[in-house]
């Protein structure tokens, strides 16, 4: 068999070095393969190379240990250049456990390094993953290098003597000694991993001991171990000058709100049911301290969108987030603040799958519903996030856009952005758009008997004067029957329906002209164009640049906004033989496309539960090309 | 009393100053009339402008109410308001938040949002405008239509058992519950003057004659002879009713309470009305005291306890917590945790 | 001035044959012009006129009396052939007070007859409707044929001395005399009426006769009257052999509802939560006894979806109907129902506005909303109703879908439908489509140990089996989570998800080969095809015979069937130079044709809160051939 | 007694019958694993077959309990459960339609169709498994949890003043109201029998442990010593408990319920309870003899009365009706007020 143990023997601690390289930690949702994955990420972004990560969560809370479904994994793709997605294909998956060999096996690449804990293959455990035979012996290996390594009894013999320690808790450390080995392969940084250890379990010395333990065992046994001669070396990647920090969509999202509410004066507000991945912002801005920001957990979707609009008529930055169905059960309320014309700010990260679906994975299949979603007429402005960083200048360009123009706006995230982290190049707030409320201080019409407010008359981008309660003199009523244009009046009068469903729509097309233009990556004077939007980011420039590399020439272009679009999207798609539309849905942007500009946009539509792969895309741009 | 005219604000503010120049669109005779009226000449006691009073209405003919005031007002989707409340007042803790609602939009549809507020106990105050019926939408019976009602959408008699406000208010651990008639200005003024000065959420529920849909469903205590089958309930007086207050309440033998003779009993005898008991139980014993306004049925307030307002101190700290942080301590947020430089 | 009486004087009790009219009685909500309008339009069935009426409610309940918000109106157009809209200028205005004038006049033709009930314009009610001077002398109405008749003193007169009655009861019966007036004028039989007025008042003998009286007194008036010396003929239509009955489309969605029950066998199970327009259905339906038809008016929208949806686990036609922000709630349940595969029909009777909007007016801007309105790839079937009558076929066909397809199935319907009615050709029960729900009554799978029944396993239709509890044997649990595709069981697999999401939306897609093709009207080899949905039928296909009547060459389809489309629909469209597509919404059906078909379909979008008029269209089309 | 072994149901039914072929998806210790067992063991007695049962269930860990019954379910959507079983329960009287709900599902997004569903007194059965906190979103608090409540989305503590289930449901008028808990298997199976006899809406609250994210919430009356605080409710015997019943309860002067040492004012001054008083006062009262679960608790029935169930009759006489009405009926329907012919 090749790839065992043995079969690399002779060339003694080699270094190689590679550009690219992506490792996946997997085992129960016991073993802790977060963590592991997580310090692994952090020692790489310190080093300079650039990376993305991606987490993969059981949809369980906690599936009973050892199964199929309890299997937890972290997948971080690493790299000496700029990389955009967490990676198709593993080259080293380390699995604790039977299950997560079985589970995630079919994924790792053809002759990959699989590093198992032989001590977790325990009868008992094949049987709760539904091996009849071992794996590790019964050839199901034979194409992939097999390292079997007695991790768990390892890190009990390292840990051995450190009081305080029973050798059950002992084993607890074992992802550590993961970590460590695998850090030994990759010439990881040990101190980051060390100091961490340190700071986080400085308050339990046996812990903190036994991890510090179990970690050295790790590093130690992959430098010293006959079996596995080789290690690799990853440069550091030529990235922009700058402070960075690893990061996932979800802080970003919450920095953003805070950055919106900082550049615009307004307070945050931000009203949530927890749902799963939406519950992690609300999480994470719950412990948000020092800048005012309210979070409420409400009794429901409904609730929650209701309470943000009414702190929204109350000045402040009225948001709330949710995902799936929490969406559907804003829809009503949405429609409201449309009517109002107040700014509010709804976060959906997307999940996959209609109804409760498949509630951790990720999908973007919520385009249409948020341009569509509401009865009648009730046109609203819709941004995508497109990396995990950006979620913070996509949160803060919604922001812009609902307080501008007072309406409220949709922002897609999904789950792959929410949980997946990148190097985020810190910019300077002095830098980032300043935000002008502007609210109504003063009547703003004469009328027969004296100054009167007249709540819907509009400045030249169509805006209304927001008017908050306290405000002397502005007293007025705004609701969600149809209101006379100008003086939002309750009017049934035909004519002025009209109107006001033409001026609805026209000022959120109008926002156009404040959006800048779309950009089009087209080195060579391509004849197909990539156009992605949301979560596709990474995986379109990453397969455009292999099919280039390949001396393919396409070009590519990402929406951030999706409502209204770019003024000139319709001249770029028209310019293109070909437009292809890469989408985790049926083809909702494709639709939009076809219906505005009569463009016969073709799609590449996954719909897995998983993000878009460049190395897949790679394949179907190929392929029509 | 100072319910009587307006004409005595502190701030010096009429009726005439909380009163809007909408035309006024309910039906003729419709008891949100008299509602609209009391609170207007009510208002002005609170000291407050009119720009620091808000209207929150739902849907409904009672939700109409918000467009004849002159203070800010939000007519919402059906059965939102307090929700929309909520936000509000916890936004704003400088404002006077008031939620205007129905039997089928509090109770109905937005039944959760409202026992939700009342357990928070933030601080807004709700009024329901109770007619026992649907009006706006022509005639369909409520949630607390009595059983076996005729109406549109149930030509052969409702098959529901009513809520008993009230006893629902209690049930969600309201820190204040009362109940009051439309007519009836004076008591009507004194139930909103308590209102308006409990800290936390308080829910009226107010009777409403609907004359076009459900006239006369509070005949018995709002028609001419109502008066002596109102209940008023008064903090810390026995509980009697009747004419001359001949009639009474007790609690009997078997542990309910059951209305009697004054004569037969004896004063001493009597219920005396604790609105402060911080349990619950007598309120709520008291809620049942009449299934429905067709007899001697209490009015005032049922309950007025103290208990912690929903996030009060951290309300208090965001507010000044906002503004002060700025650039600086954004950049530092944003460089918080694992950092590293590239140059 | 001209039309006065006396002007056209000369001519005595002259017949003028007409082949259409159109006439309006409004008055104060108090007035009972609803009922004068009914009973007209019933007399004028009787006699064989084709006739379509439009009622026009005011929003508030009970605005004040003599106010221009409180004005009822009820518009009924009638002729000697076959019509196929309420019309849209009147030819006669019955005005019962100033505010009814003013808010109707201006719609009235040029020359038009004034009706005028010189009771009612005193000076207390010329102030309510903002008259400062009396439009009946100032010279206002110049340019119409004004009538003044006092008919409240000449009824009164009329009623004197019936016993039981005051003056003041006496004067409620004016418009039956209003009634009587205009019957005489268009030669409708006075037997219809005054039975009717025998039945219905049978209980009450003083109100009965004071209604006979004034009615008379109105239809002899006309008779005797100087001042009014003419009167019209409209002959019978040429209609279809058969039994007629007028109805407006809520009754006839009623009735198709219980032909549905009927046909398939199952037992209709409504439930409501009331919203105007909808609640009518839920009265309708409520009042329905002998079918075993069970209504129940839940505690909002989401509950009356939910309850609809747990009859129909239990093998009931589950039916929920509403309007507006009432749709918005039920999107999530409709989502599980997709989900679950379990048919269900969703009646949404459109109404005005975005929000609460305007909800006494129409309006047909919910169709993006019922394809795309839910979070996720949840497809479902769309069908729209196109007349009053057609709202029973309609109903039947969206029922077929959903039993025979297992799924959600979403009616459009409007306001405009609901209210208005028409003569119908009654049906043969026996010619009504069978619907067979065809449960699973045993297992329909051999598993390792013994047969098994698996929820999912479809049939060629692509339908999963209908297991009802109290099947033995076959105990299953459904739910909204992703399932594996036959088994139905739980899965997150990643294959799995996008294989289900496939066959979901091919179901749907399939539906085609079963609805038939799109029909097209085209007698001269037209380059405009005008291509209408819901309620413009009657305005197109009145439109386009306009434009032929004057040489002109148009082509017109009606599609009953949203989604999925007619199969030969590409193939049309594609076959015209111009396709006109009208709507009262923004444009919704043109941008799903210009999506599917890339065809440079173009609008008219009337946004009144009105349906659209064969003349204006006529105008239209005309402009643009 | 037949609780105990499922192997006495009147079909001859046992535990298996009624148990699925799917693997538990729970964490390991959870007291979701013990309701399911009492459950299951339970259900022979009923007399029904398996397919005759449908468990309705919400979204939530308590939501998977439908997958590993063996009967007919549905896994709806968050918190519409009781509406899913109401339309279920109505079109199908022949059925037993059992809701599984949590304490967020239940009673914070489903408290309205929670609330509505038991004051319509239409035939389900609901267990709510309240253990204190989202489960399934893995950590947060719930409308149960105690006020101060550090959570995932709470850091600095909850501010909500948390619902009393049992009050809350005699607030909305149930016609049964019950608590019981996961692992004392006899007791929740005595409460179950009950609820199931019960004709109307059944409300069963069931203490759970969330050994994850709340463990020991109930510590004090299933713990080792949790038996002592257990005040178990028995219709018409006197309110006792403690490890000899040395403790009891009474009506103070002051009108309130209050526990004491049965020595100091003897047996007969003990409350006597009954679970059929008409009137919900002296329910209510018992739920608030303690506000959250940690001393004396009372457990067991509070409430069954017999109330008309929700339009029985009119079901009964739709489901003759049904199928009796074809072809002839519908024609002559149609053909109903005014028709003409043409010819
Ligand atoms: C989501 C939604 N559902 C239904 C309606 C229709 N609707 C408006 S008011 C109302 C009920 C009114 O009853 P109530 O709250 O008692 O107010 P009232 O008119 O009696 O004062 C209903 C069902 C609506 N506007 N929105
Ligand atoms: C509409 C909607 N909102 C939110 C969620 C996310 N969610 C699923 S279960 C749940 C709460 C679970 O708590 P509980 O009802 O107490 O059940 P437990 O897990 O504790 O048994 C939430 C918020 C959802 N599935 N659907
Ligand atoms: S319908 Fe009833 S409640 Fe509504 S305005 Fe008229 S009288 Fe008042
Ligand atoms: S999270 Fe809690 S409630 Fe859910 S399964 Fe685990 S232990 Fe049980
Ligand atoms: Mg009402
Ligand atoms: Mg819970």
């Amino acid at each position: 068999m090749i790839g065992s143990g043995t079969a690399i023997a002779g060339h003694l601690n080699e270094v190689i070095e590679k550009e690219r390289v992506v490792v996946r930690f997997a085992g129960d949702s016991g073993d802790g393969m977060q963590l592991a994955g997580t310090r692994f990420a952090a020692a790489t972004a310190m080093i300079g190379n650039d990376l993305v990560t991606l987490p993969d969560f059981p949809a369980e809370i906690r599936a009973p240990a050892g199964t199929l479904a309890g299997v937890s994994a972290f997948q971080i793709h690493f790299a000496s250049r700029d990389i955009l997605t967490p990676g198709g294909q593993p080259n080293v998956l380390v699995a604790m456990n039977p299950a997560a060999l079985k589970t995630n096996l079919h994924e790792l690449e053809r002759g990959g390094i699989v590093l198992a804990n032989e001590d977790g293959f325990s009868a008992h455990n094949l049987r709760k993953a539904a091996y009849d035979e071992n794996p590790l012996e019964d050839g199901t290996l034979d194409d992939y290098s097999l390292f079997r390594i007695p991790m768990t009894s390892m890190t009990v013999r390292a840990t051995d003597g450190i009081d305080g320690i029973t050798s059950r808790d002992a084993a607890r450390s074992k992802n550590f000694f993961a970590l460590g080995l695998v850090s030994w392969m990759y010439s990881r940084p040990t101190d980051v991993t060390s100091e961490w250890i340190e700071r986080k379990f400085a308050e339990s010395a046996p812990v903190r001991e036994a991890n510090l333990a179990a970690f050295r065992a790790g590093y130690n046994f992959g430098e010293t171990a006959e079996l596995l001669q080789v290690h690799y070396e990853v440069k550091p990647a030529a990235a922009e000058p700058g402070t960075y920090r690893g990061v996932n969509g979800t802080t970003a999202a919450a920095l953003g709100l805070v950055a919106a509410s900082v550049r615009s004066g307004l307070p945050l507000f931000l009203a949530s049911y927890p749902i799963t991945p939406a519950s992690e912002l609300l999480h994470e801005l719950s412990r948000q301290k020092g800048f005012g920001v309210r979070t409420v957990q409400a009794e429901d979707e409904i609730a929650a969108a209701n309470m943000a609009l009414g702190a929204a008529f109350g000045g402040h930055l009225g948001v709330t987030a949710t995902s799936g169905p929490g969406m559907d059960l804003k829809a009503e309320t949405i429609g409201l603040a449309v009517m109002l014309e107040l700014p509010m700010l709804v976060i959906d990260v997307q999940r996959a799958g209609p109804s409760t679906g498949m509630p951790t994975k990720t999908e973007a299949a919520d385009l249409l519903m948020a341009i569509h979603g509401r009865h009648g007429e009730s046109p609203l402005p819709v941004v995508a996030a497109s990396t995990p960083a950006q979620c913070f200048d996509a949160v803060l360009e919604a922001a812009r856009i609902a307080i501008t123009y007072r309406t409220p706006v949709i922002l897609l995230s999904d789950t792959f952005l929410a949980n997946s982290s990148e190097p985020w190049l810190l910019p300077d707030t002095a830098d980032l758009p300043e935000i002008d409320p502007g609210f109504a201080t003063a009547p703003n019409h004469q009328g027969a008997d004296g100054a009167e407010f007249w709540p819907y008359l509009r400045d030249e981008r169509l805006a209304r004067p927001w008017a908050v309660p306290g405000t002397e003199g502005l007293q007025h009523v705004i609701g969600g029957l149809e209101k006379e244009a100008d003086t939002g009046h309750i009017s049934y009068e035909a004519a002025n329906h009209a109107e006001m469903t033409r001026l609805r729509a026209a000022k959120v097309a109008g926002i156009a002209d404040d959006i800048g233009a779309l950009e089009v990556d087209d080195p060579d004077g391509a004849d197909m164009l990539v156009l992605g939007w949301g979560s596709t980011f990474g995986a379109v420039k990453g397969a455009c640049r292999r099919v280039r590399l390949r001396g393919g020439r396409v070009a590519r272009a990402h929406l951030h906004h999706l409502n209204p679009l770019p003024r000139n999207t319709g001249e770029i798609v028209r310019s293109y033989e070909q437009v292809l539309v890469p989408e985790t849905n049926t083809g909702q942007l494709r639709r939009i496309i076809r219906d505005e500009f009569l463009v016969d946009a073709q799609g590449y539509n996954k719909m897995e539960g998983l993000p878009i792969f460049a190395e897949e895309l790679d394949d179907v741009i190929t392929e029509r090309l | 009393m100072s319910g009587q005219n307006g004409n005595d604000g502190p701030l010096g503010l009429t009726k005439k100053d909380f009163a809007s120049d909408q035309e006024t669109r309910w039906c003729p005779g419709c008891g949100d009339y008299a509602i609209l009226a009391t609170v207007q000449q009510f208002l002005p006691e609170l000291g407050l402008p009119p720009e620091r009073l808000v209207f929150v209405a739902g849907i409904g003919c009672s939700g109409r109410f918000a467009y004849y005031m002159n203070t800010y007002g939000m007519h919402g989707i059906h059965g939102r308001a307090p929700a929309i409340a909520t936000g509000l007042a916890l936004a704003r803790p400088d404002l006077s938040v008031w939620v205007v609602t129905g039997d089928g939009d509090g109770l109905s549809i937005g039944g959760n949002h409202l026992i939700h507020a009342l357990r928070r106990n933030v601080p807004i105050k709700i009024l329901l405008f109770n007619n026992q019926i649907y009006g706006l939408t022509k005639g369909q019976y409520s949630p607390t239509s009595e059983q076996g009602k005729v109406t549109k959408s149930t030509p052969f008699g409702s098959h529901d058992h009513p809520f008993n406000p009230i006893a629902l208010a209690l049930g969600a651990e309201a820190s204040f519950a009362a109940r009051t008639v439309d007519t009836d200005r004076d008591h009507q003024a004194g139930v909103l003057r308590a209102a308006a000065a409990h800290e936390g959420s308080a829910f009226v529920e107010i009777y409403q004659n609907c004359n076009v849909f459900n006239d006369g469903a509070f005949e018995a205590i709002r028609g001419k002879r109502g008066r002596e089958n109102q209940i008023r309930l008064e903090h810390d007086e026995p509980i009697r009713f009747g004419a001359e207050g001949e009639r009474g309440v007790v609690r009997g033998a078997d542990q309910r309470l059951r209305t009697v003779d004054v004569g037969e009993v004896g004063e001493e005898a009597l219920l005396v009305h604790d609105a402060h008991d911080s349990n619950p139980a007598q309120a709520f014993a008291l809620a049942h005291l009449a299934e429905q306004p067709t007899g001697p049925t209490p009015i005032g307030v049922f309950r007025d306890i103290r208990r912690p307002v929903y996030a009060a101190p951290l309300t208090r700290k965001l507010e000044t917590e906002h503004g002060t942080a700025g650039a600086e301590e954004l950049d530092a947020l944003l460089r918080s945790g694992d950092t590293w430089t590239v140059d």
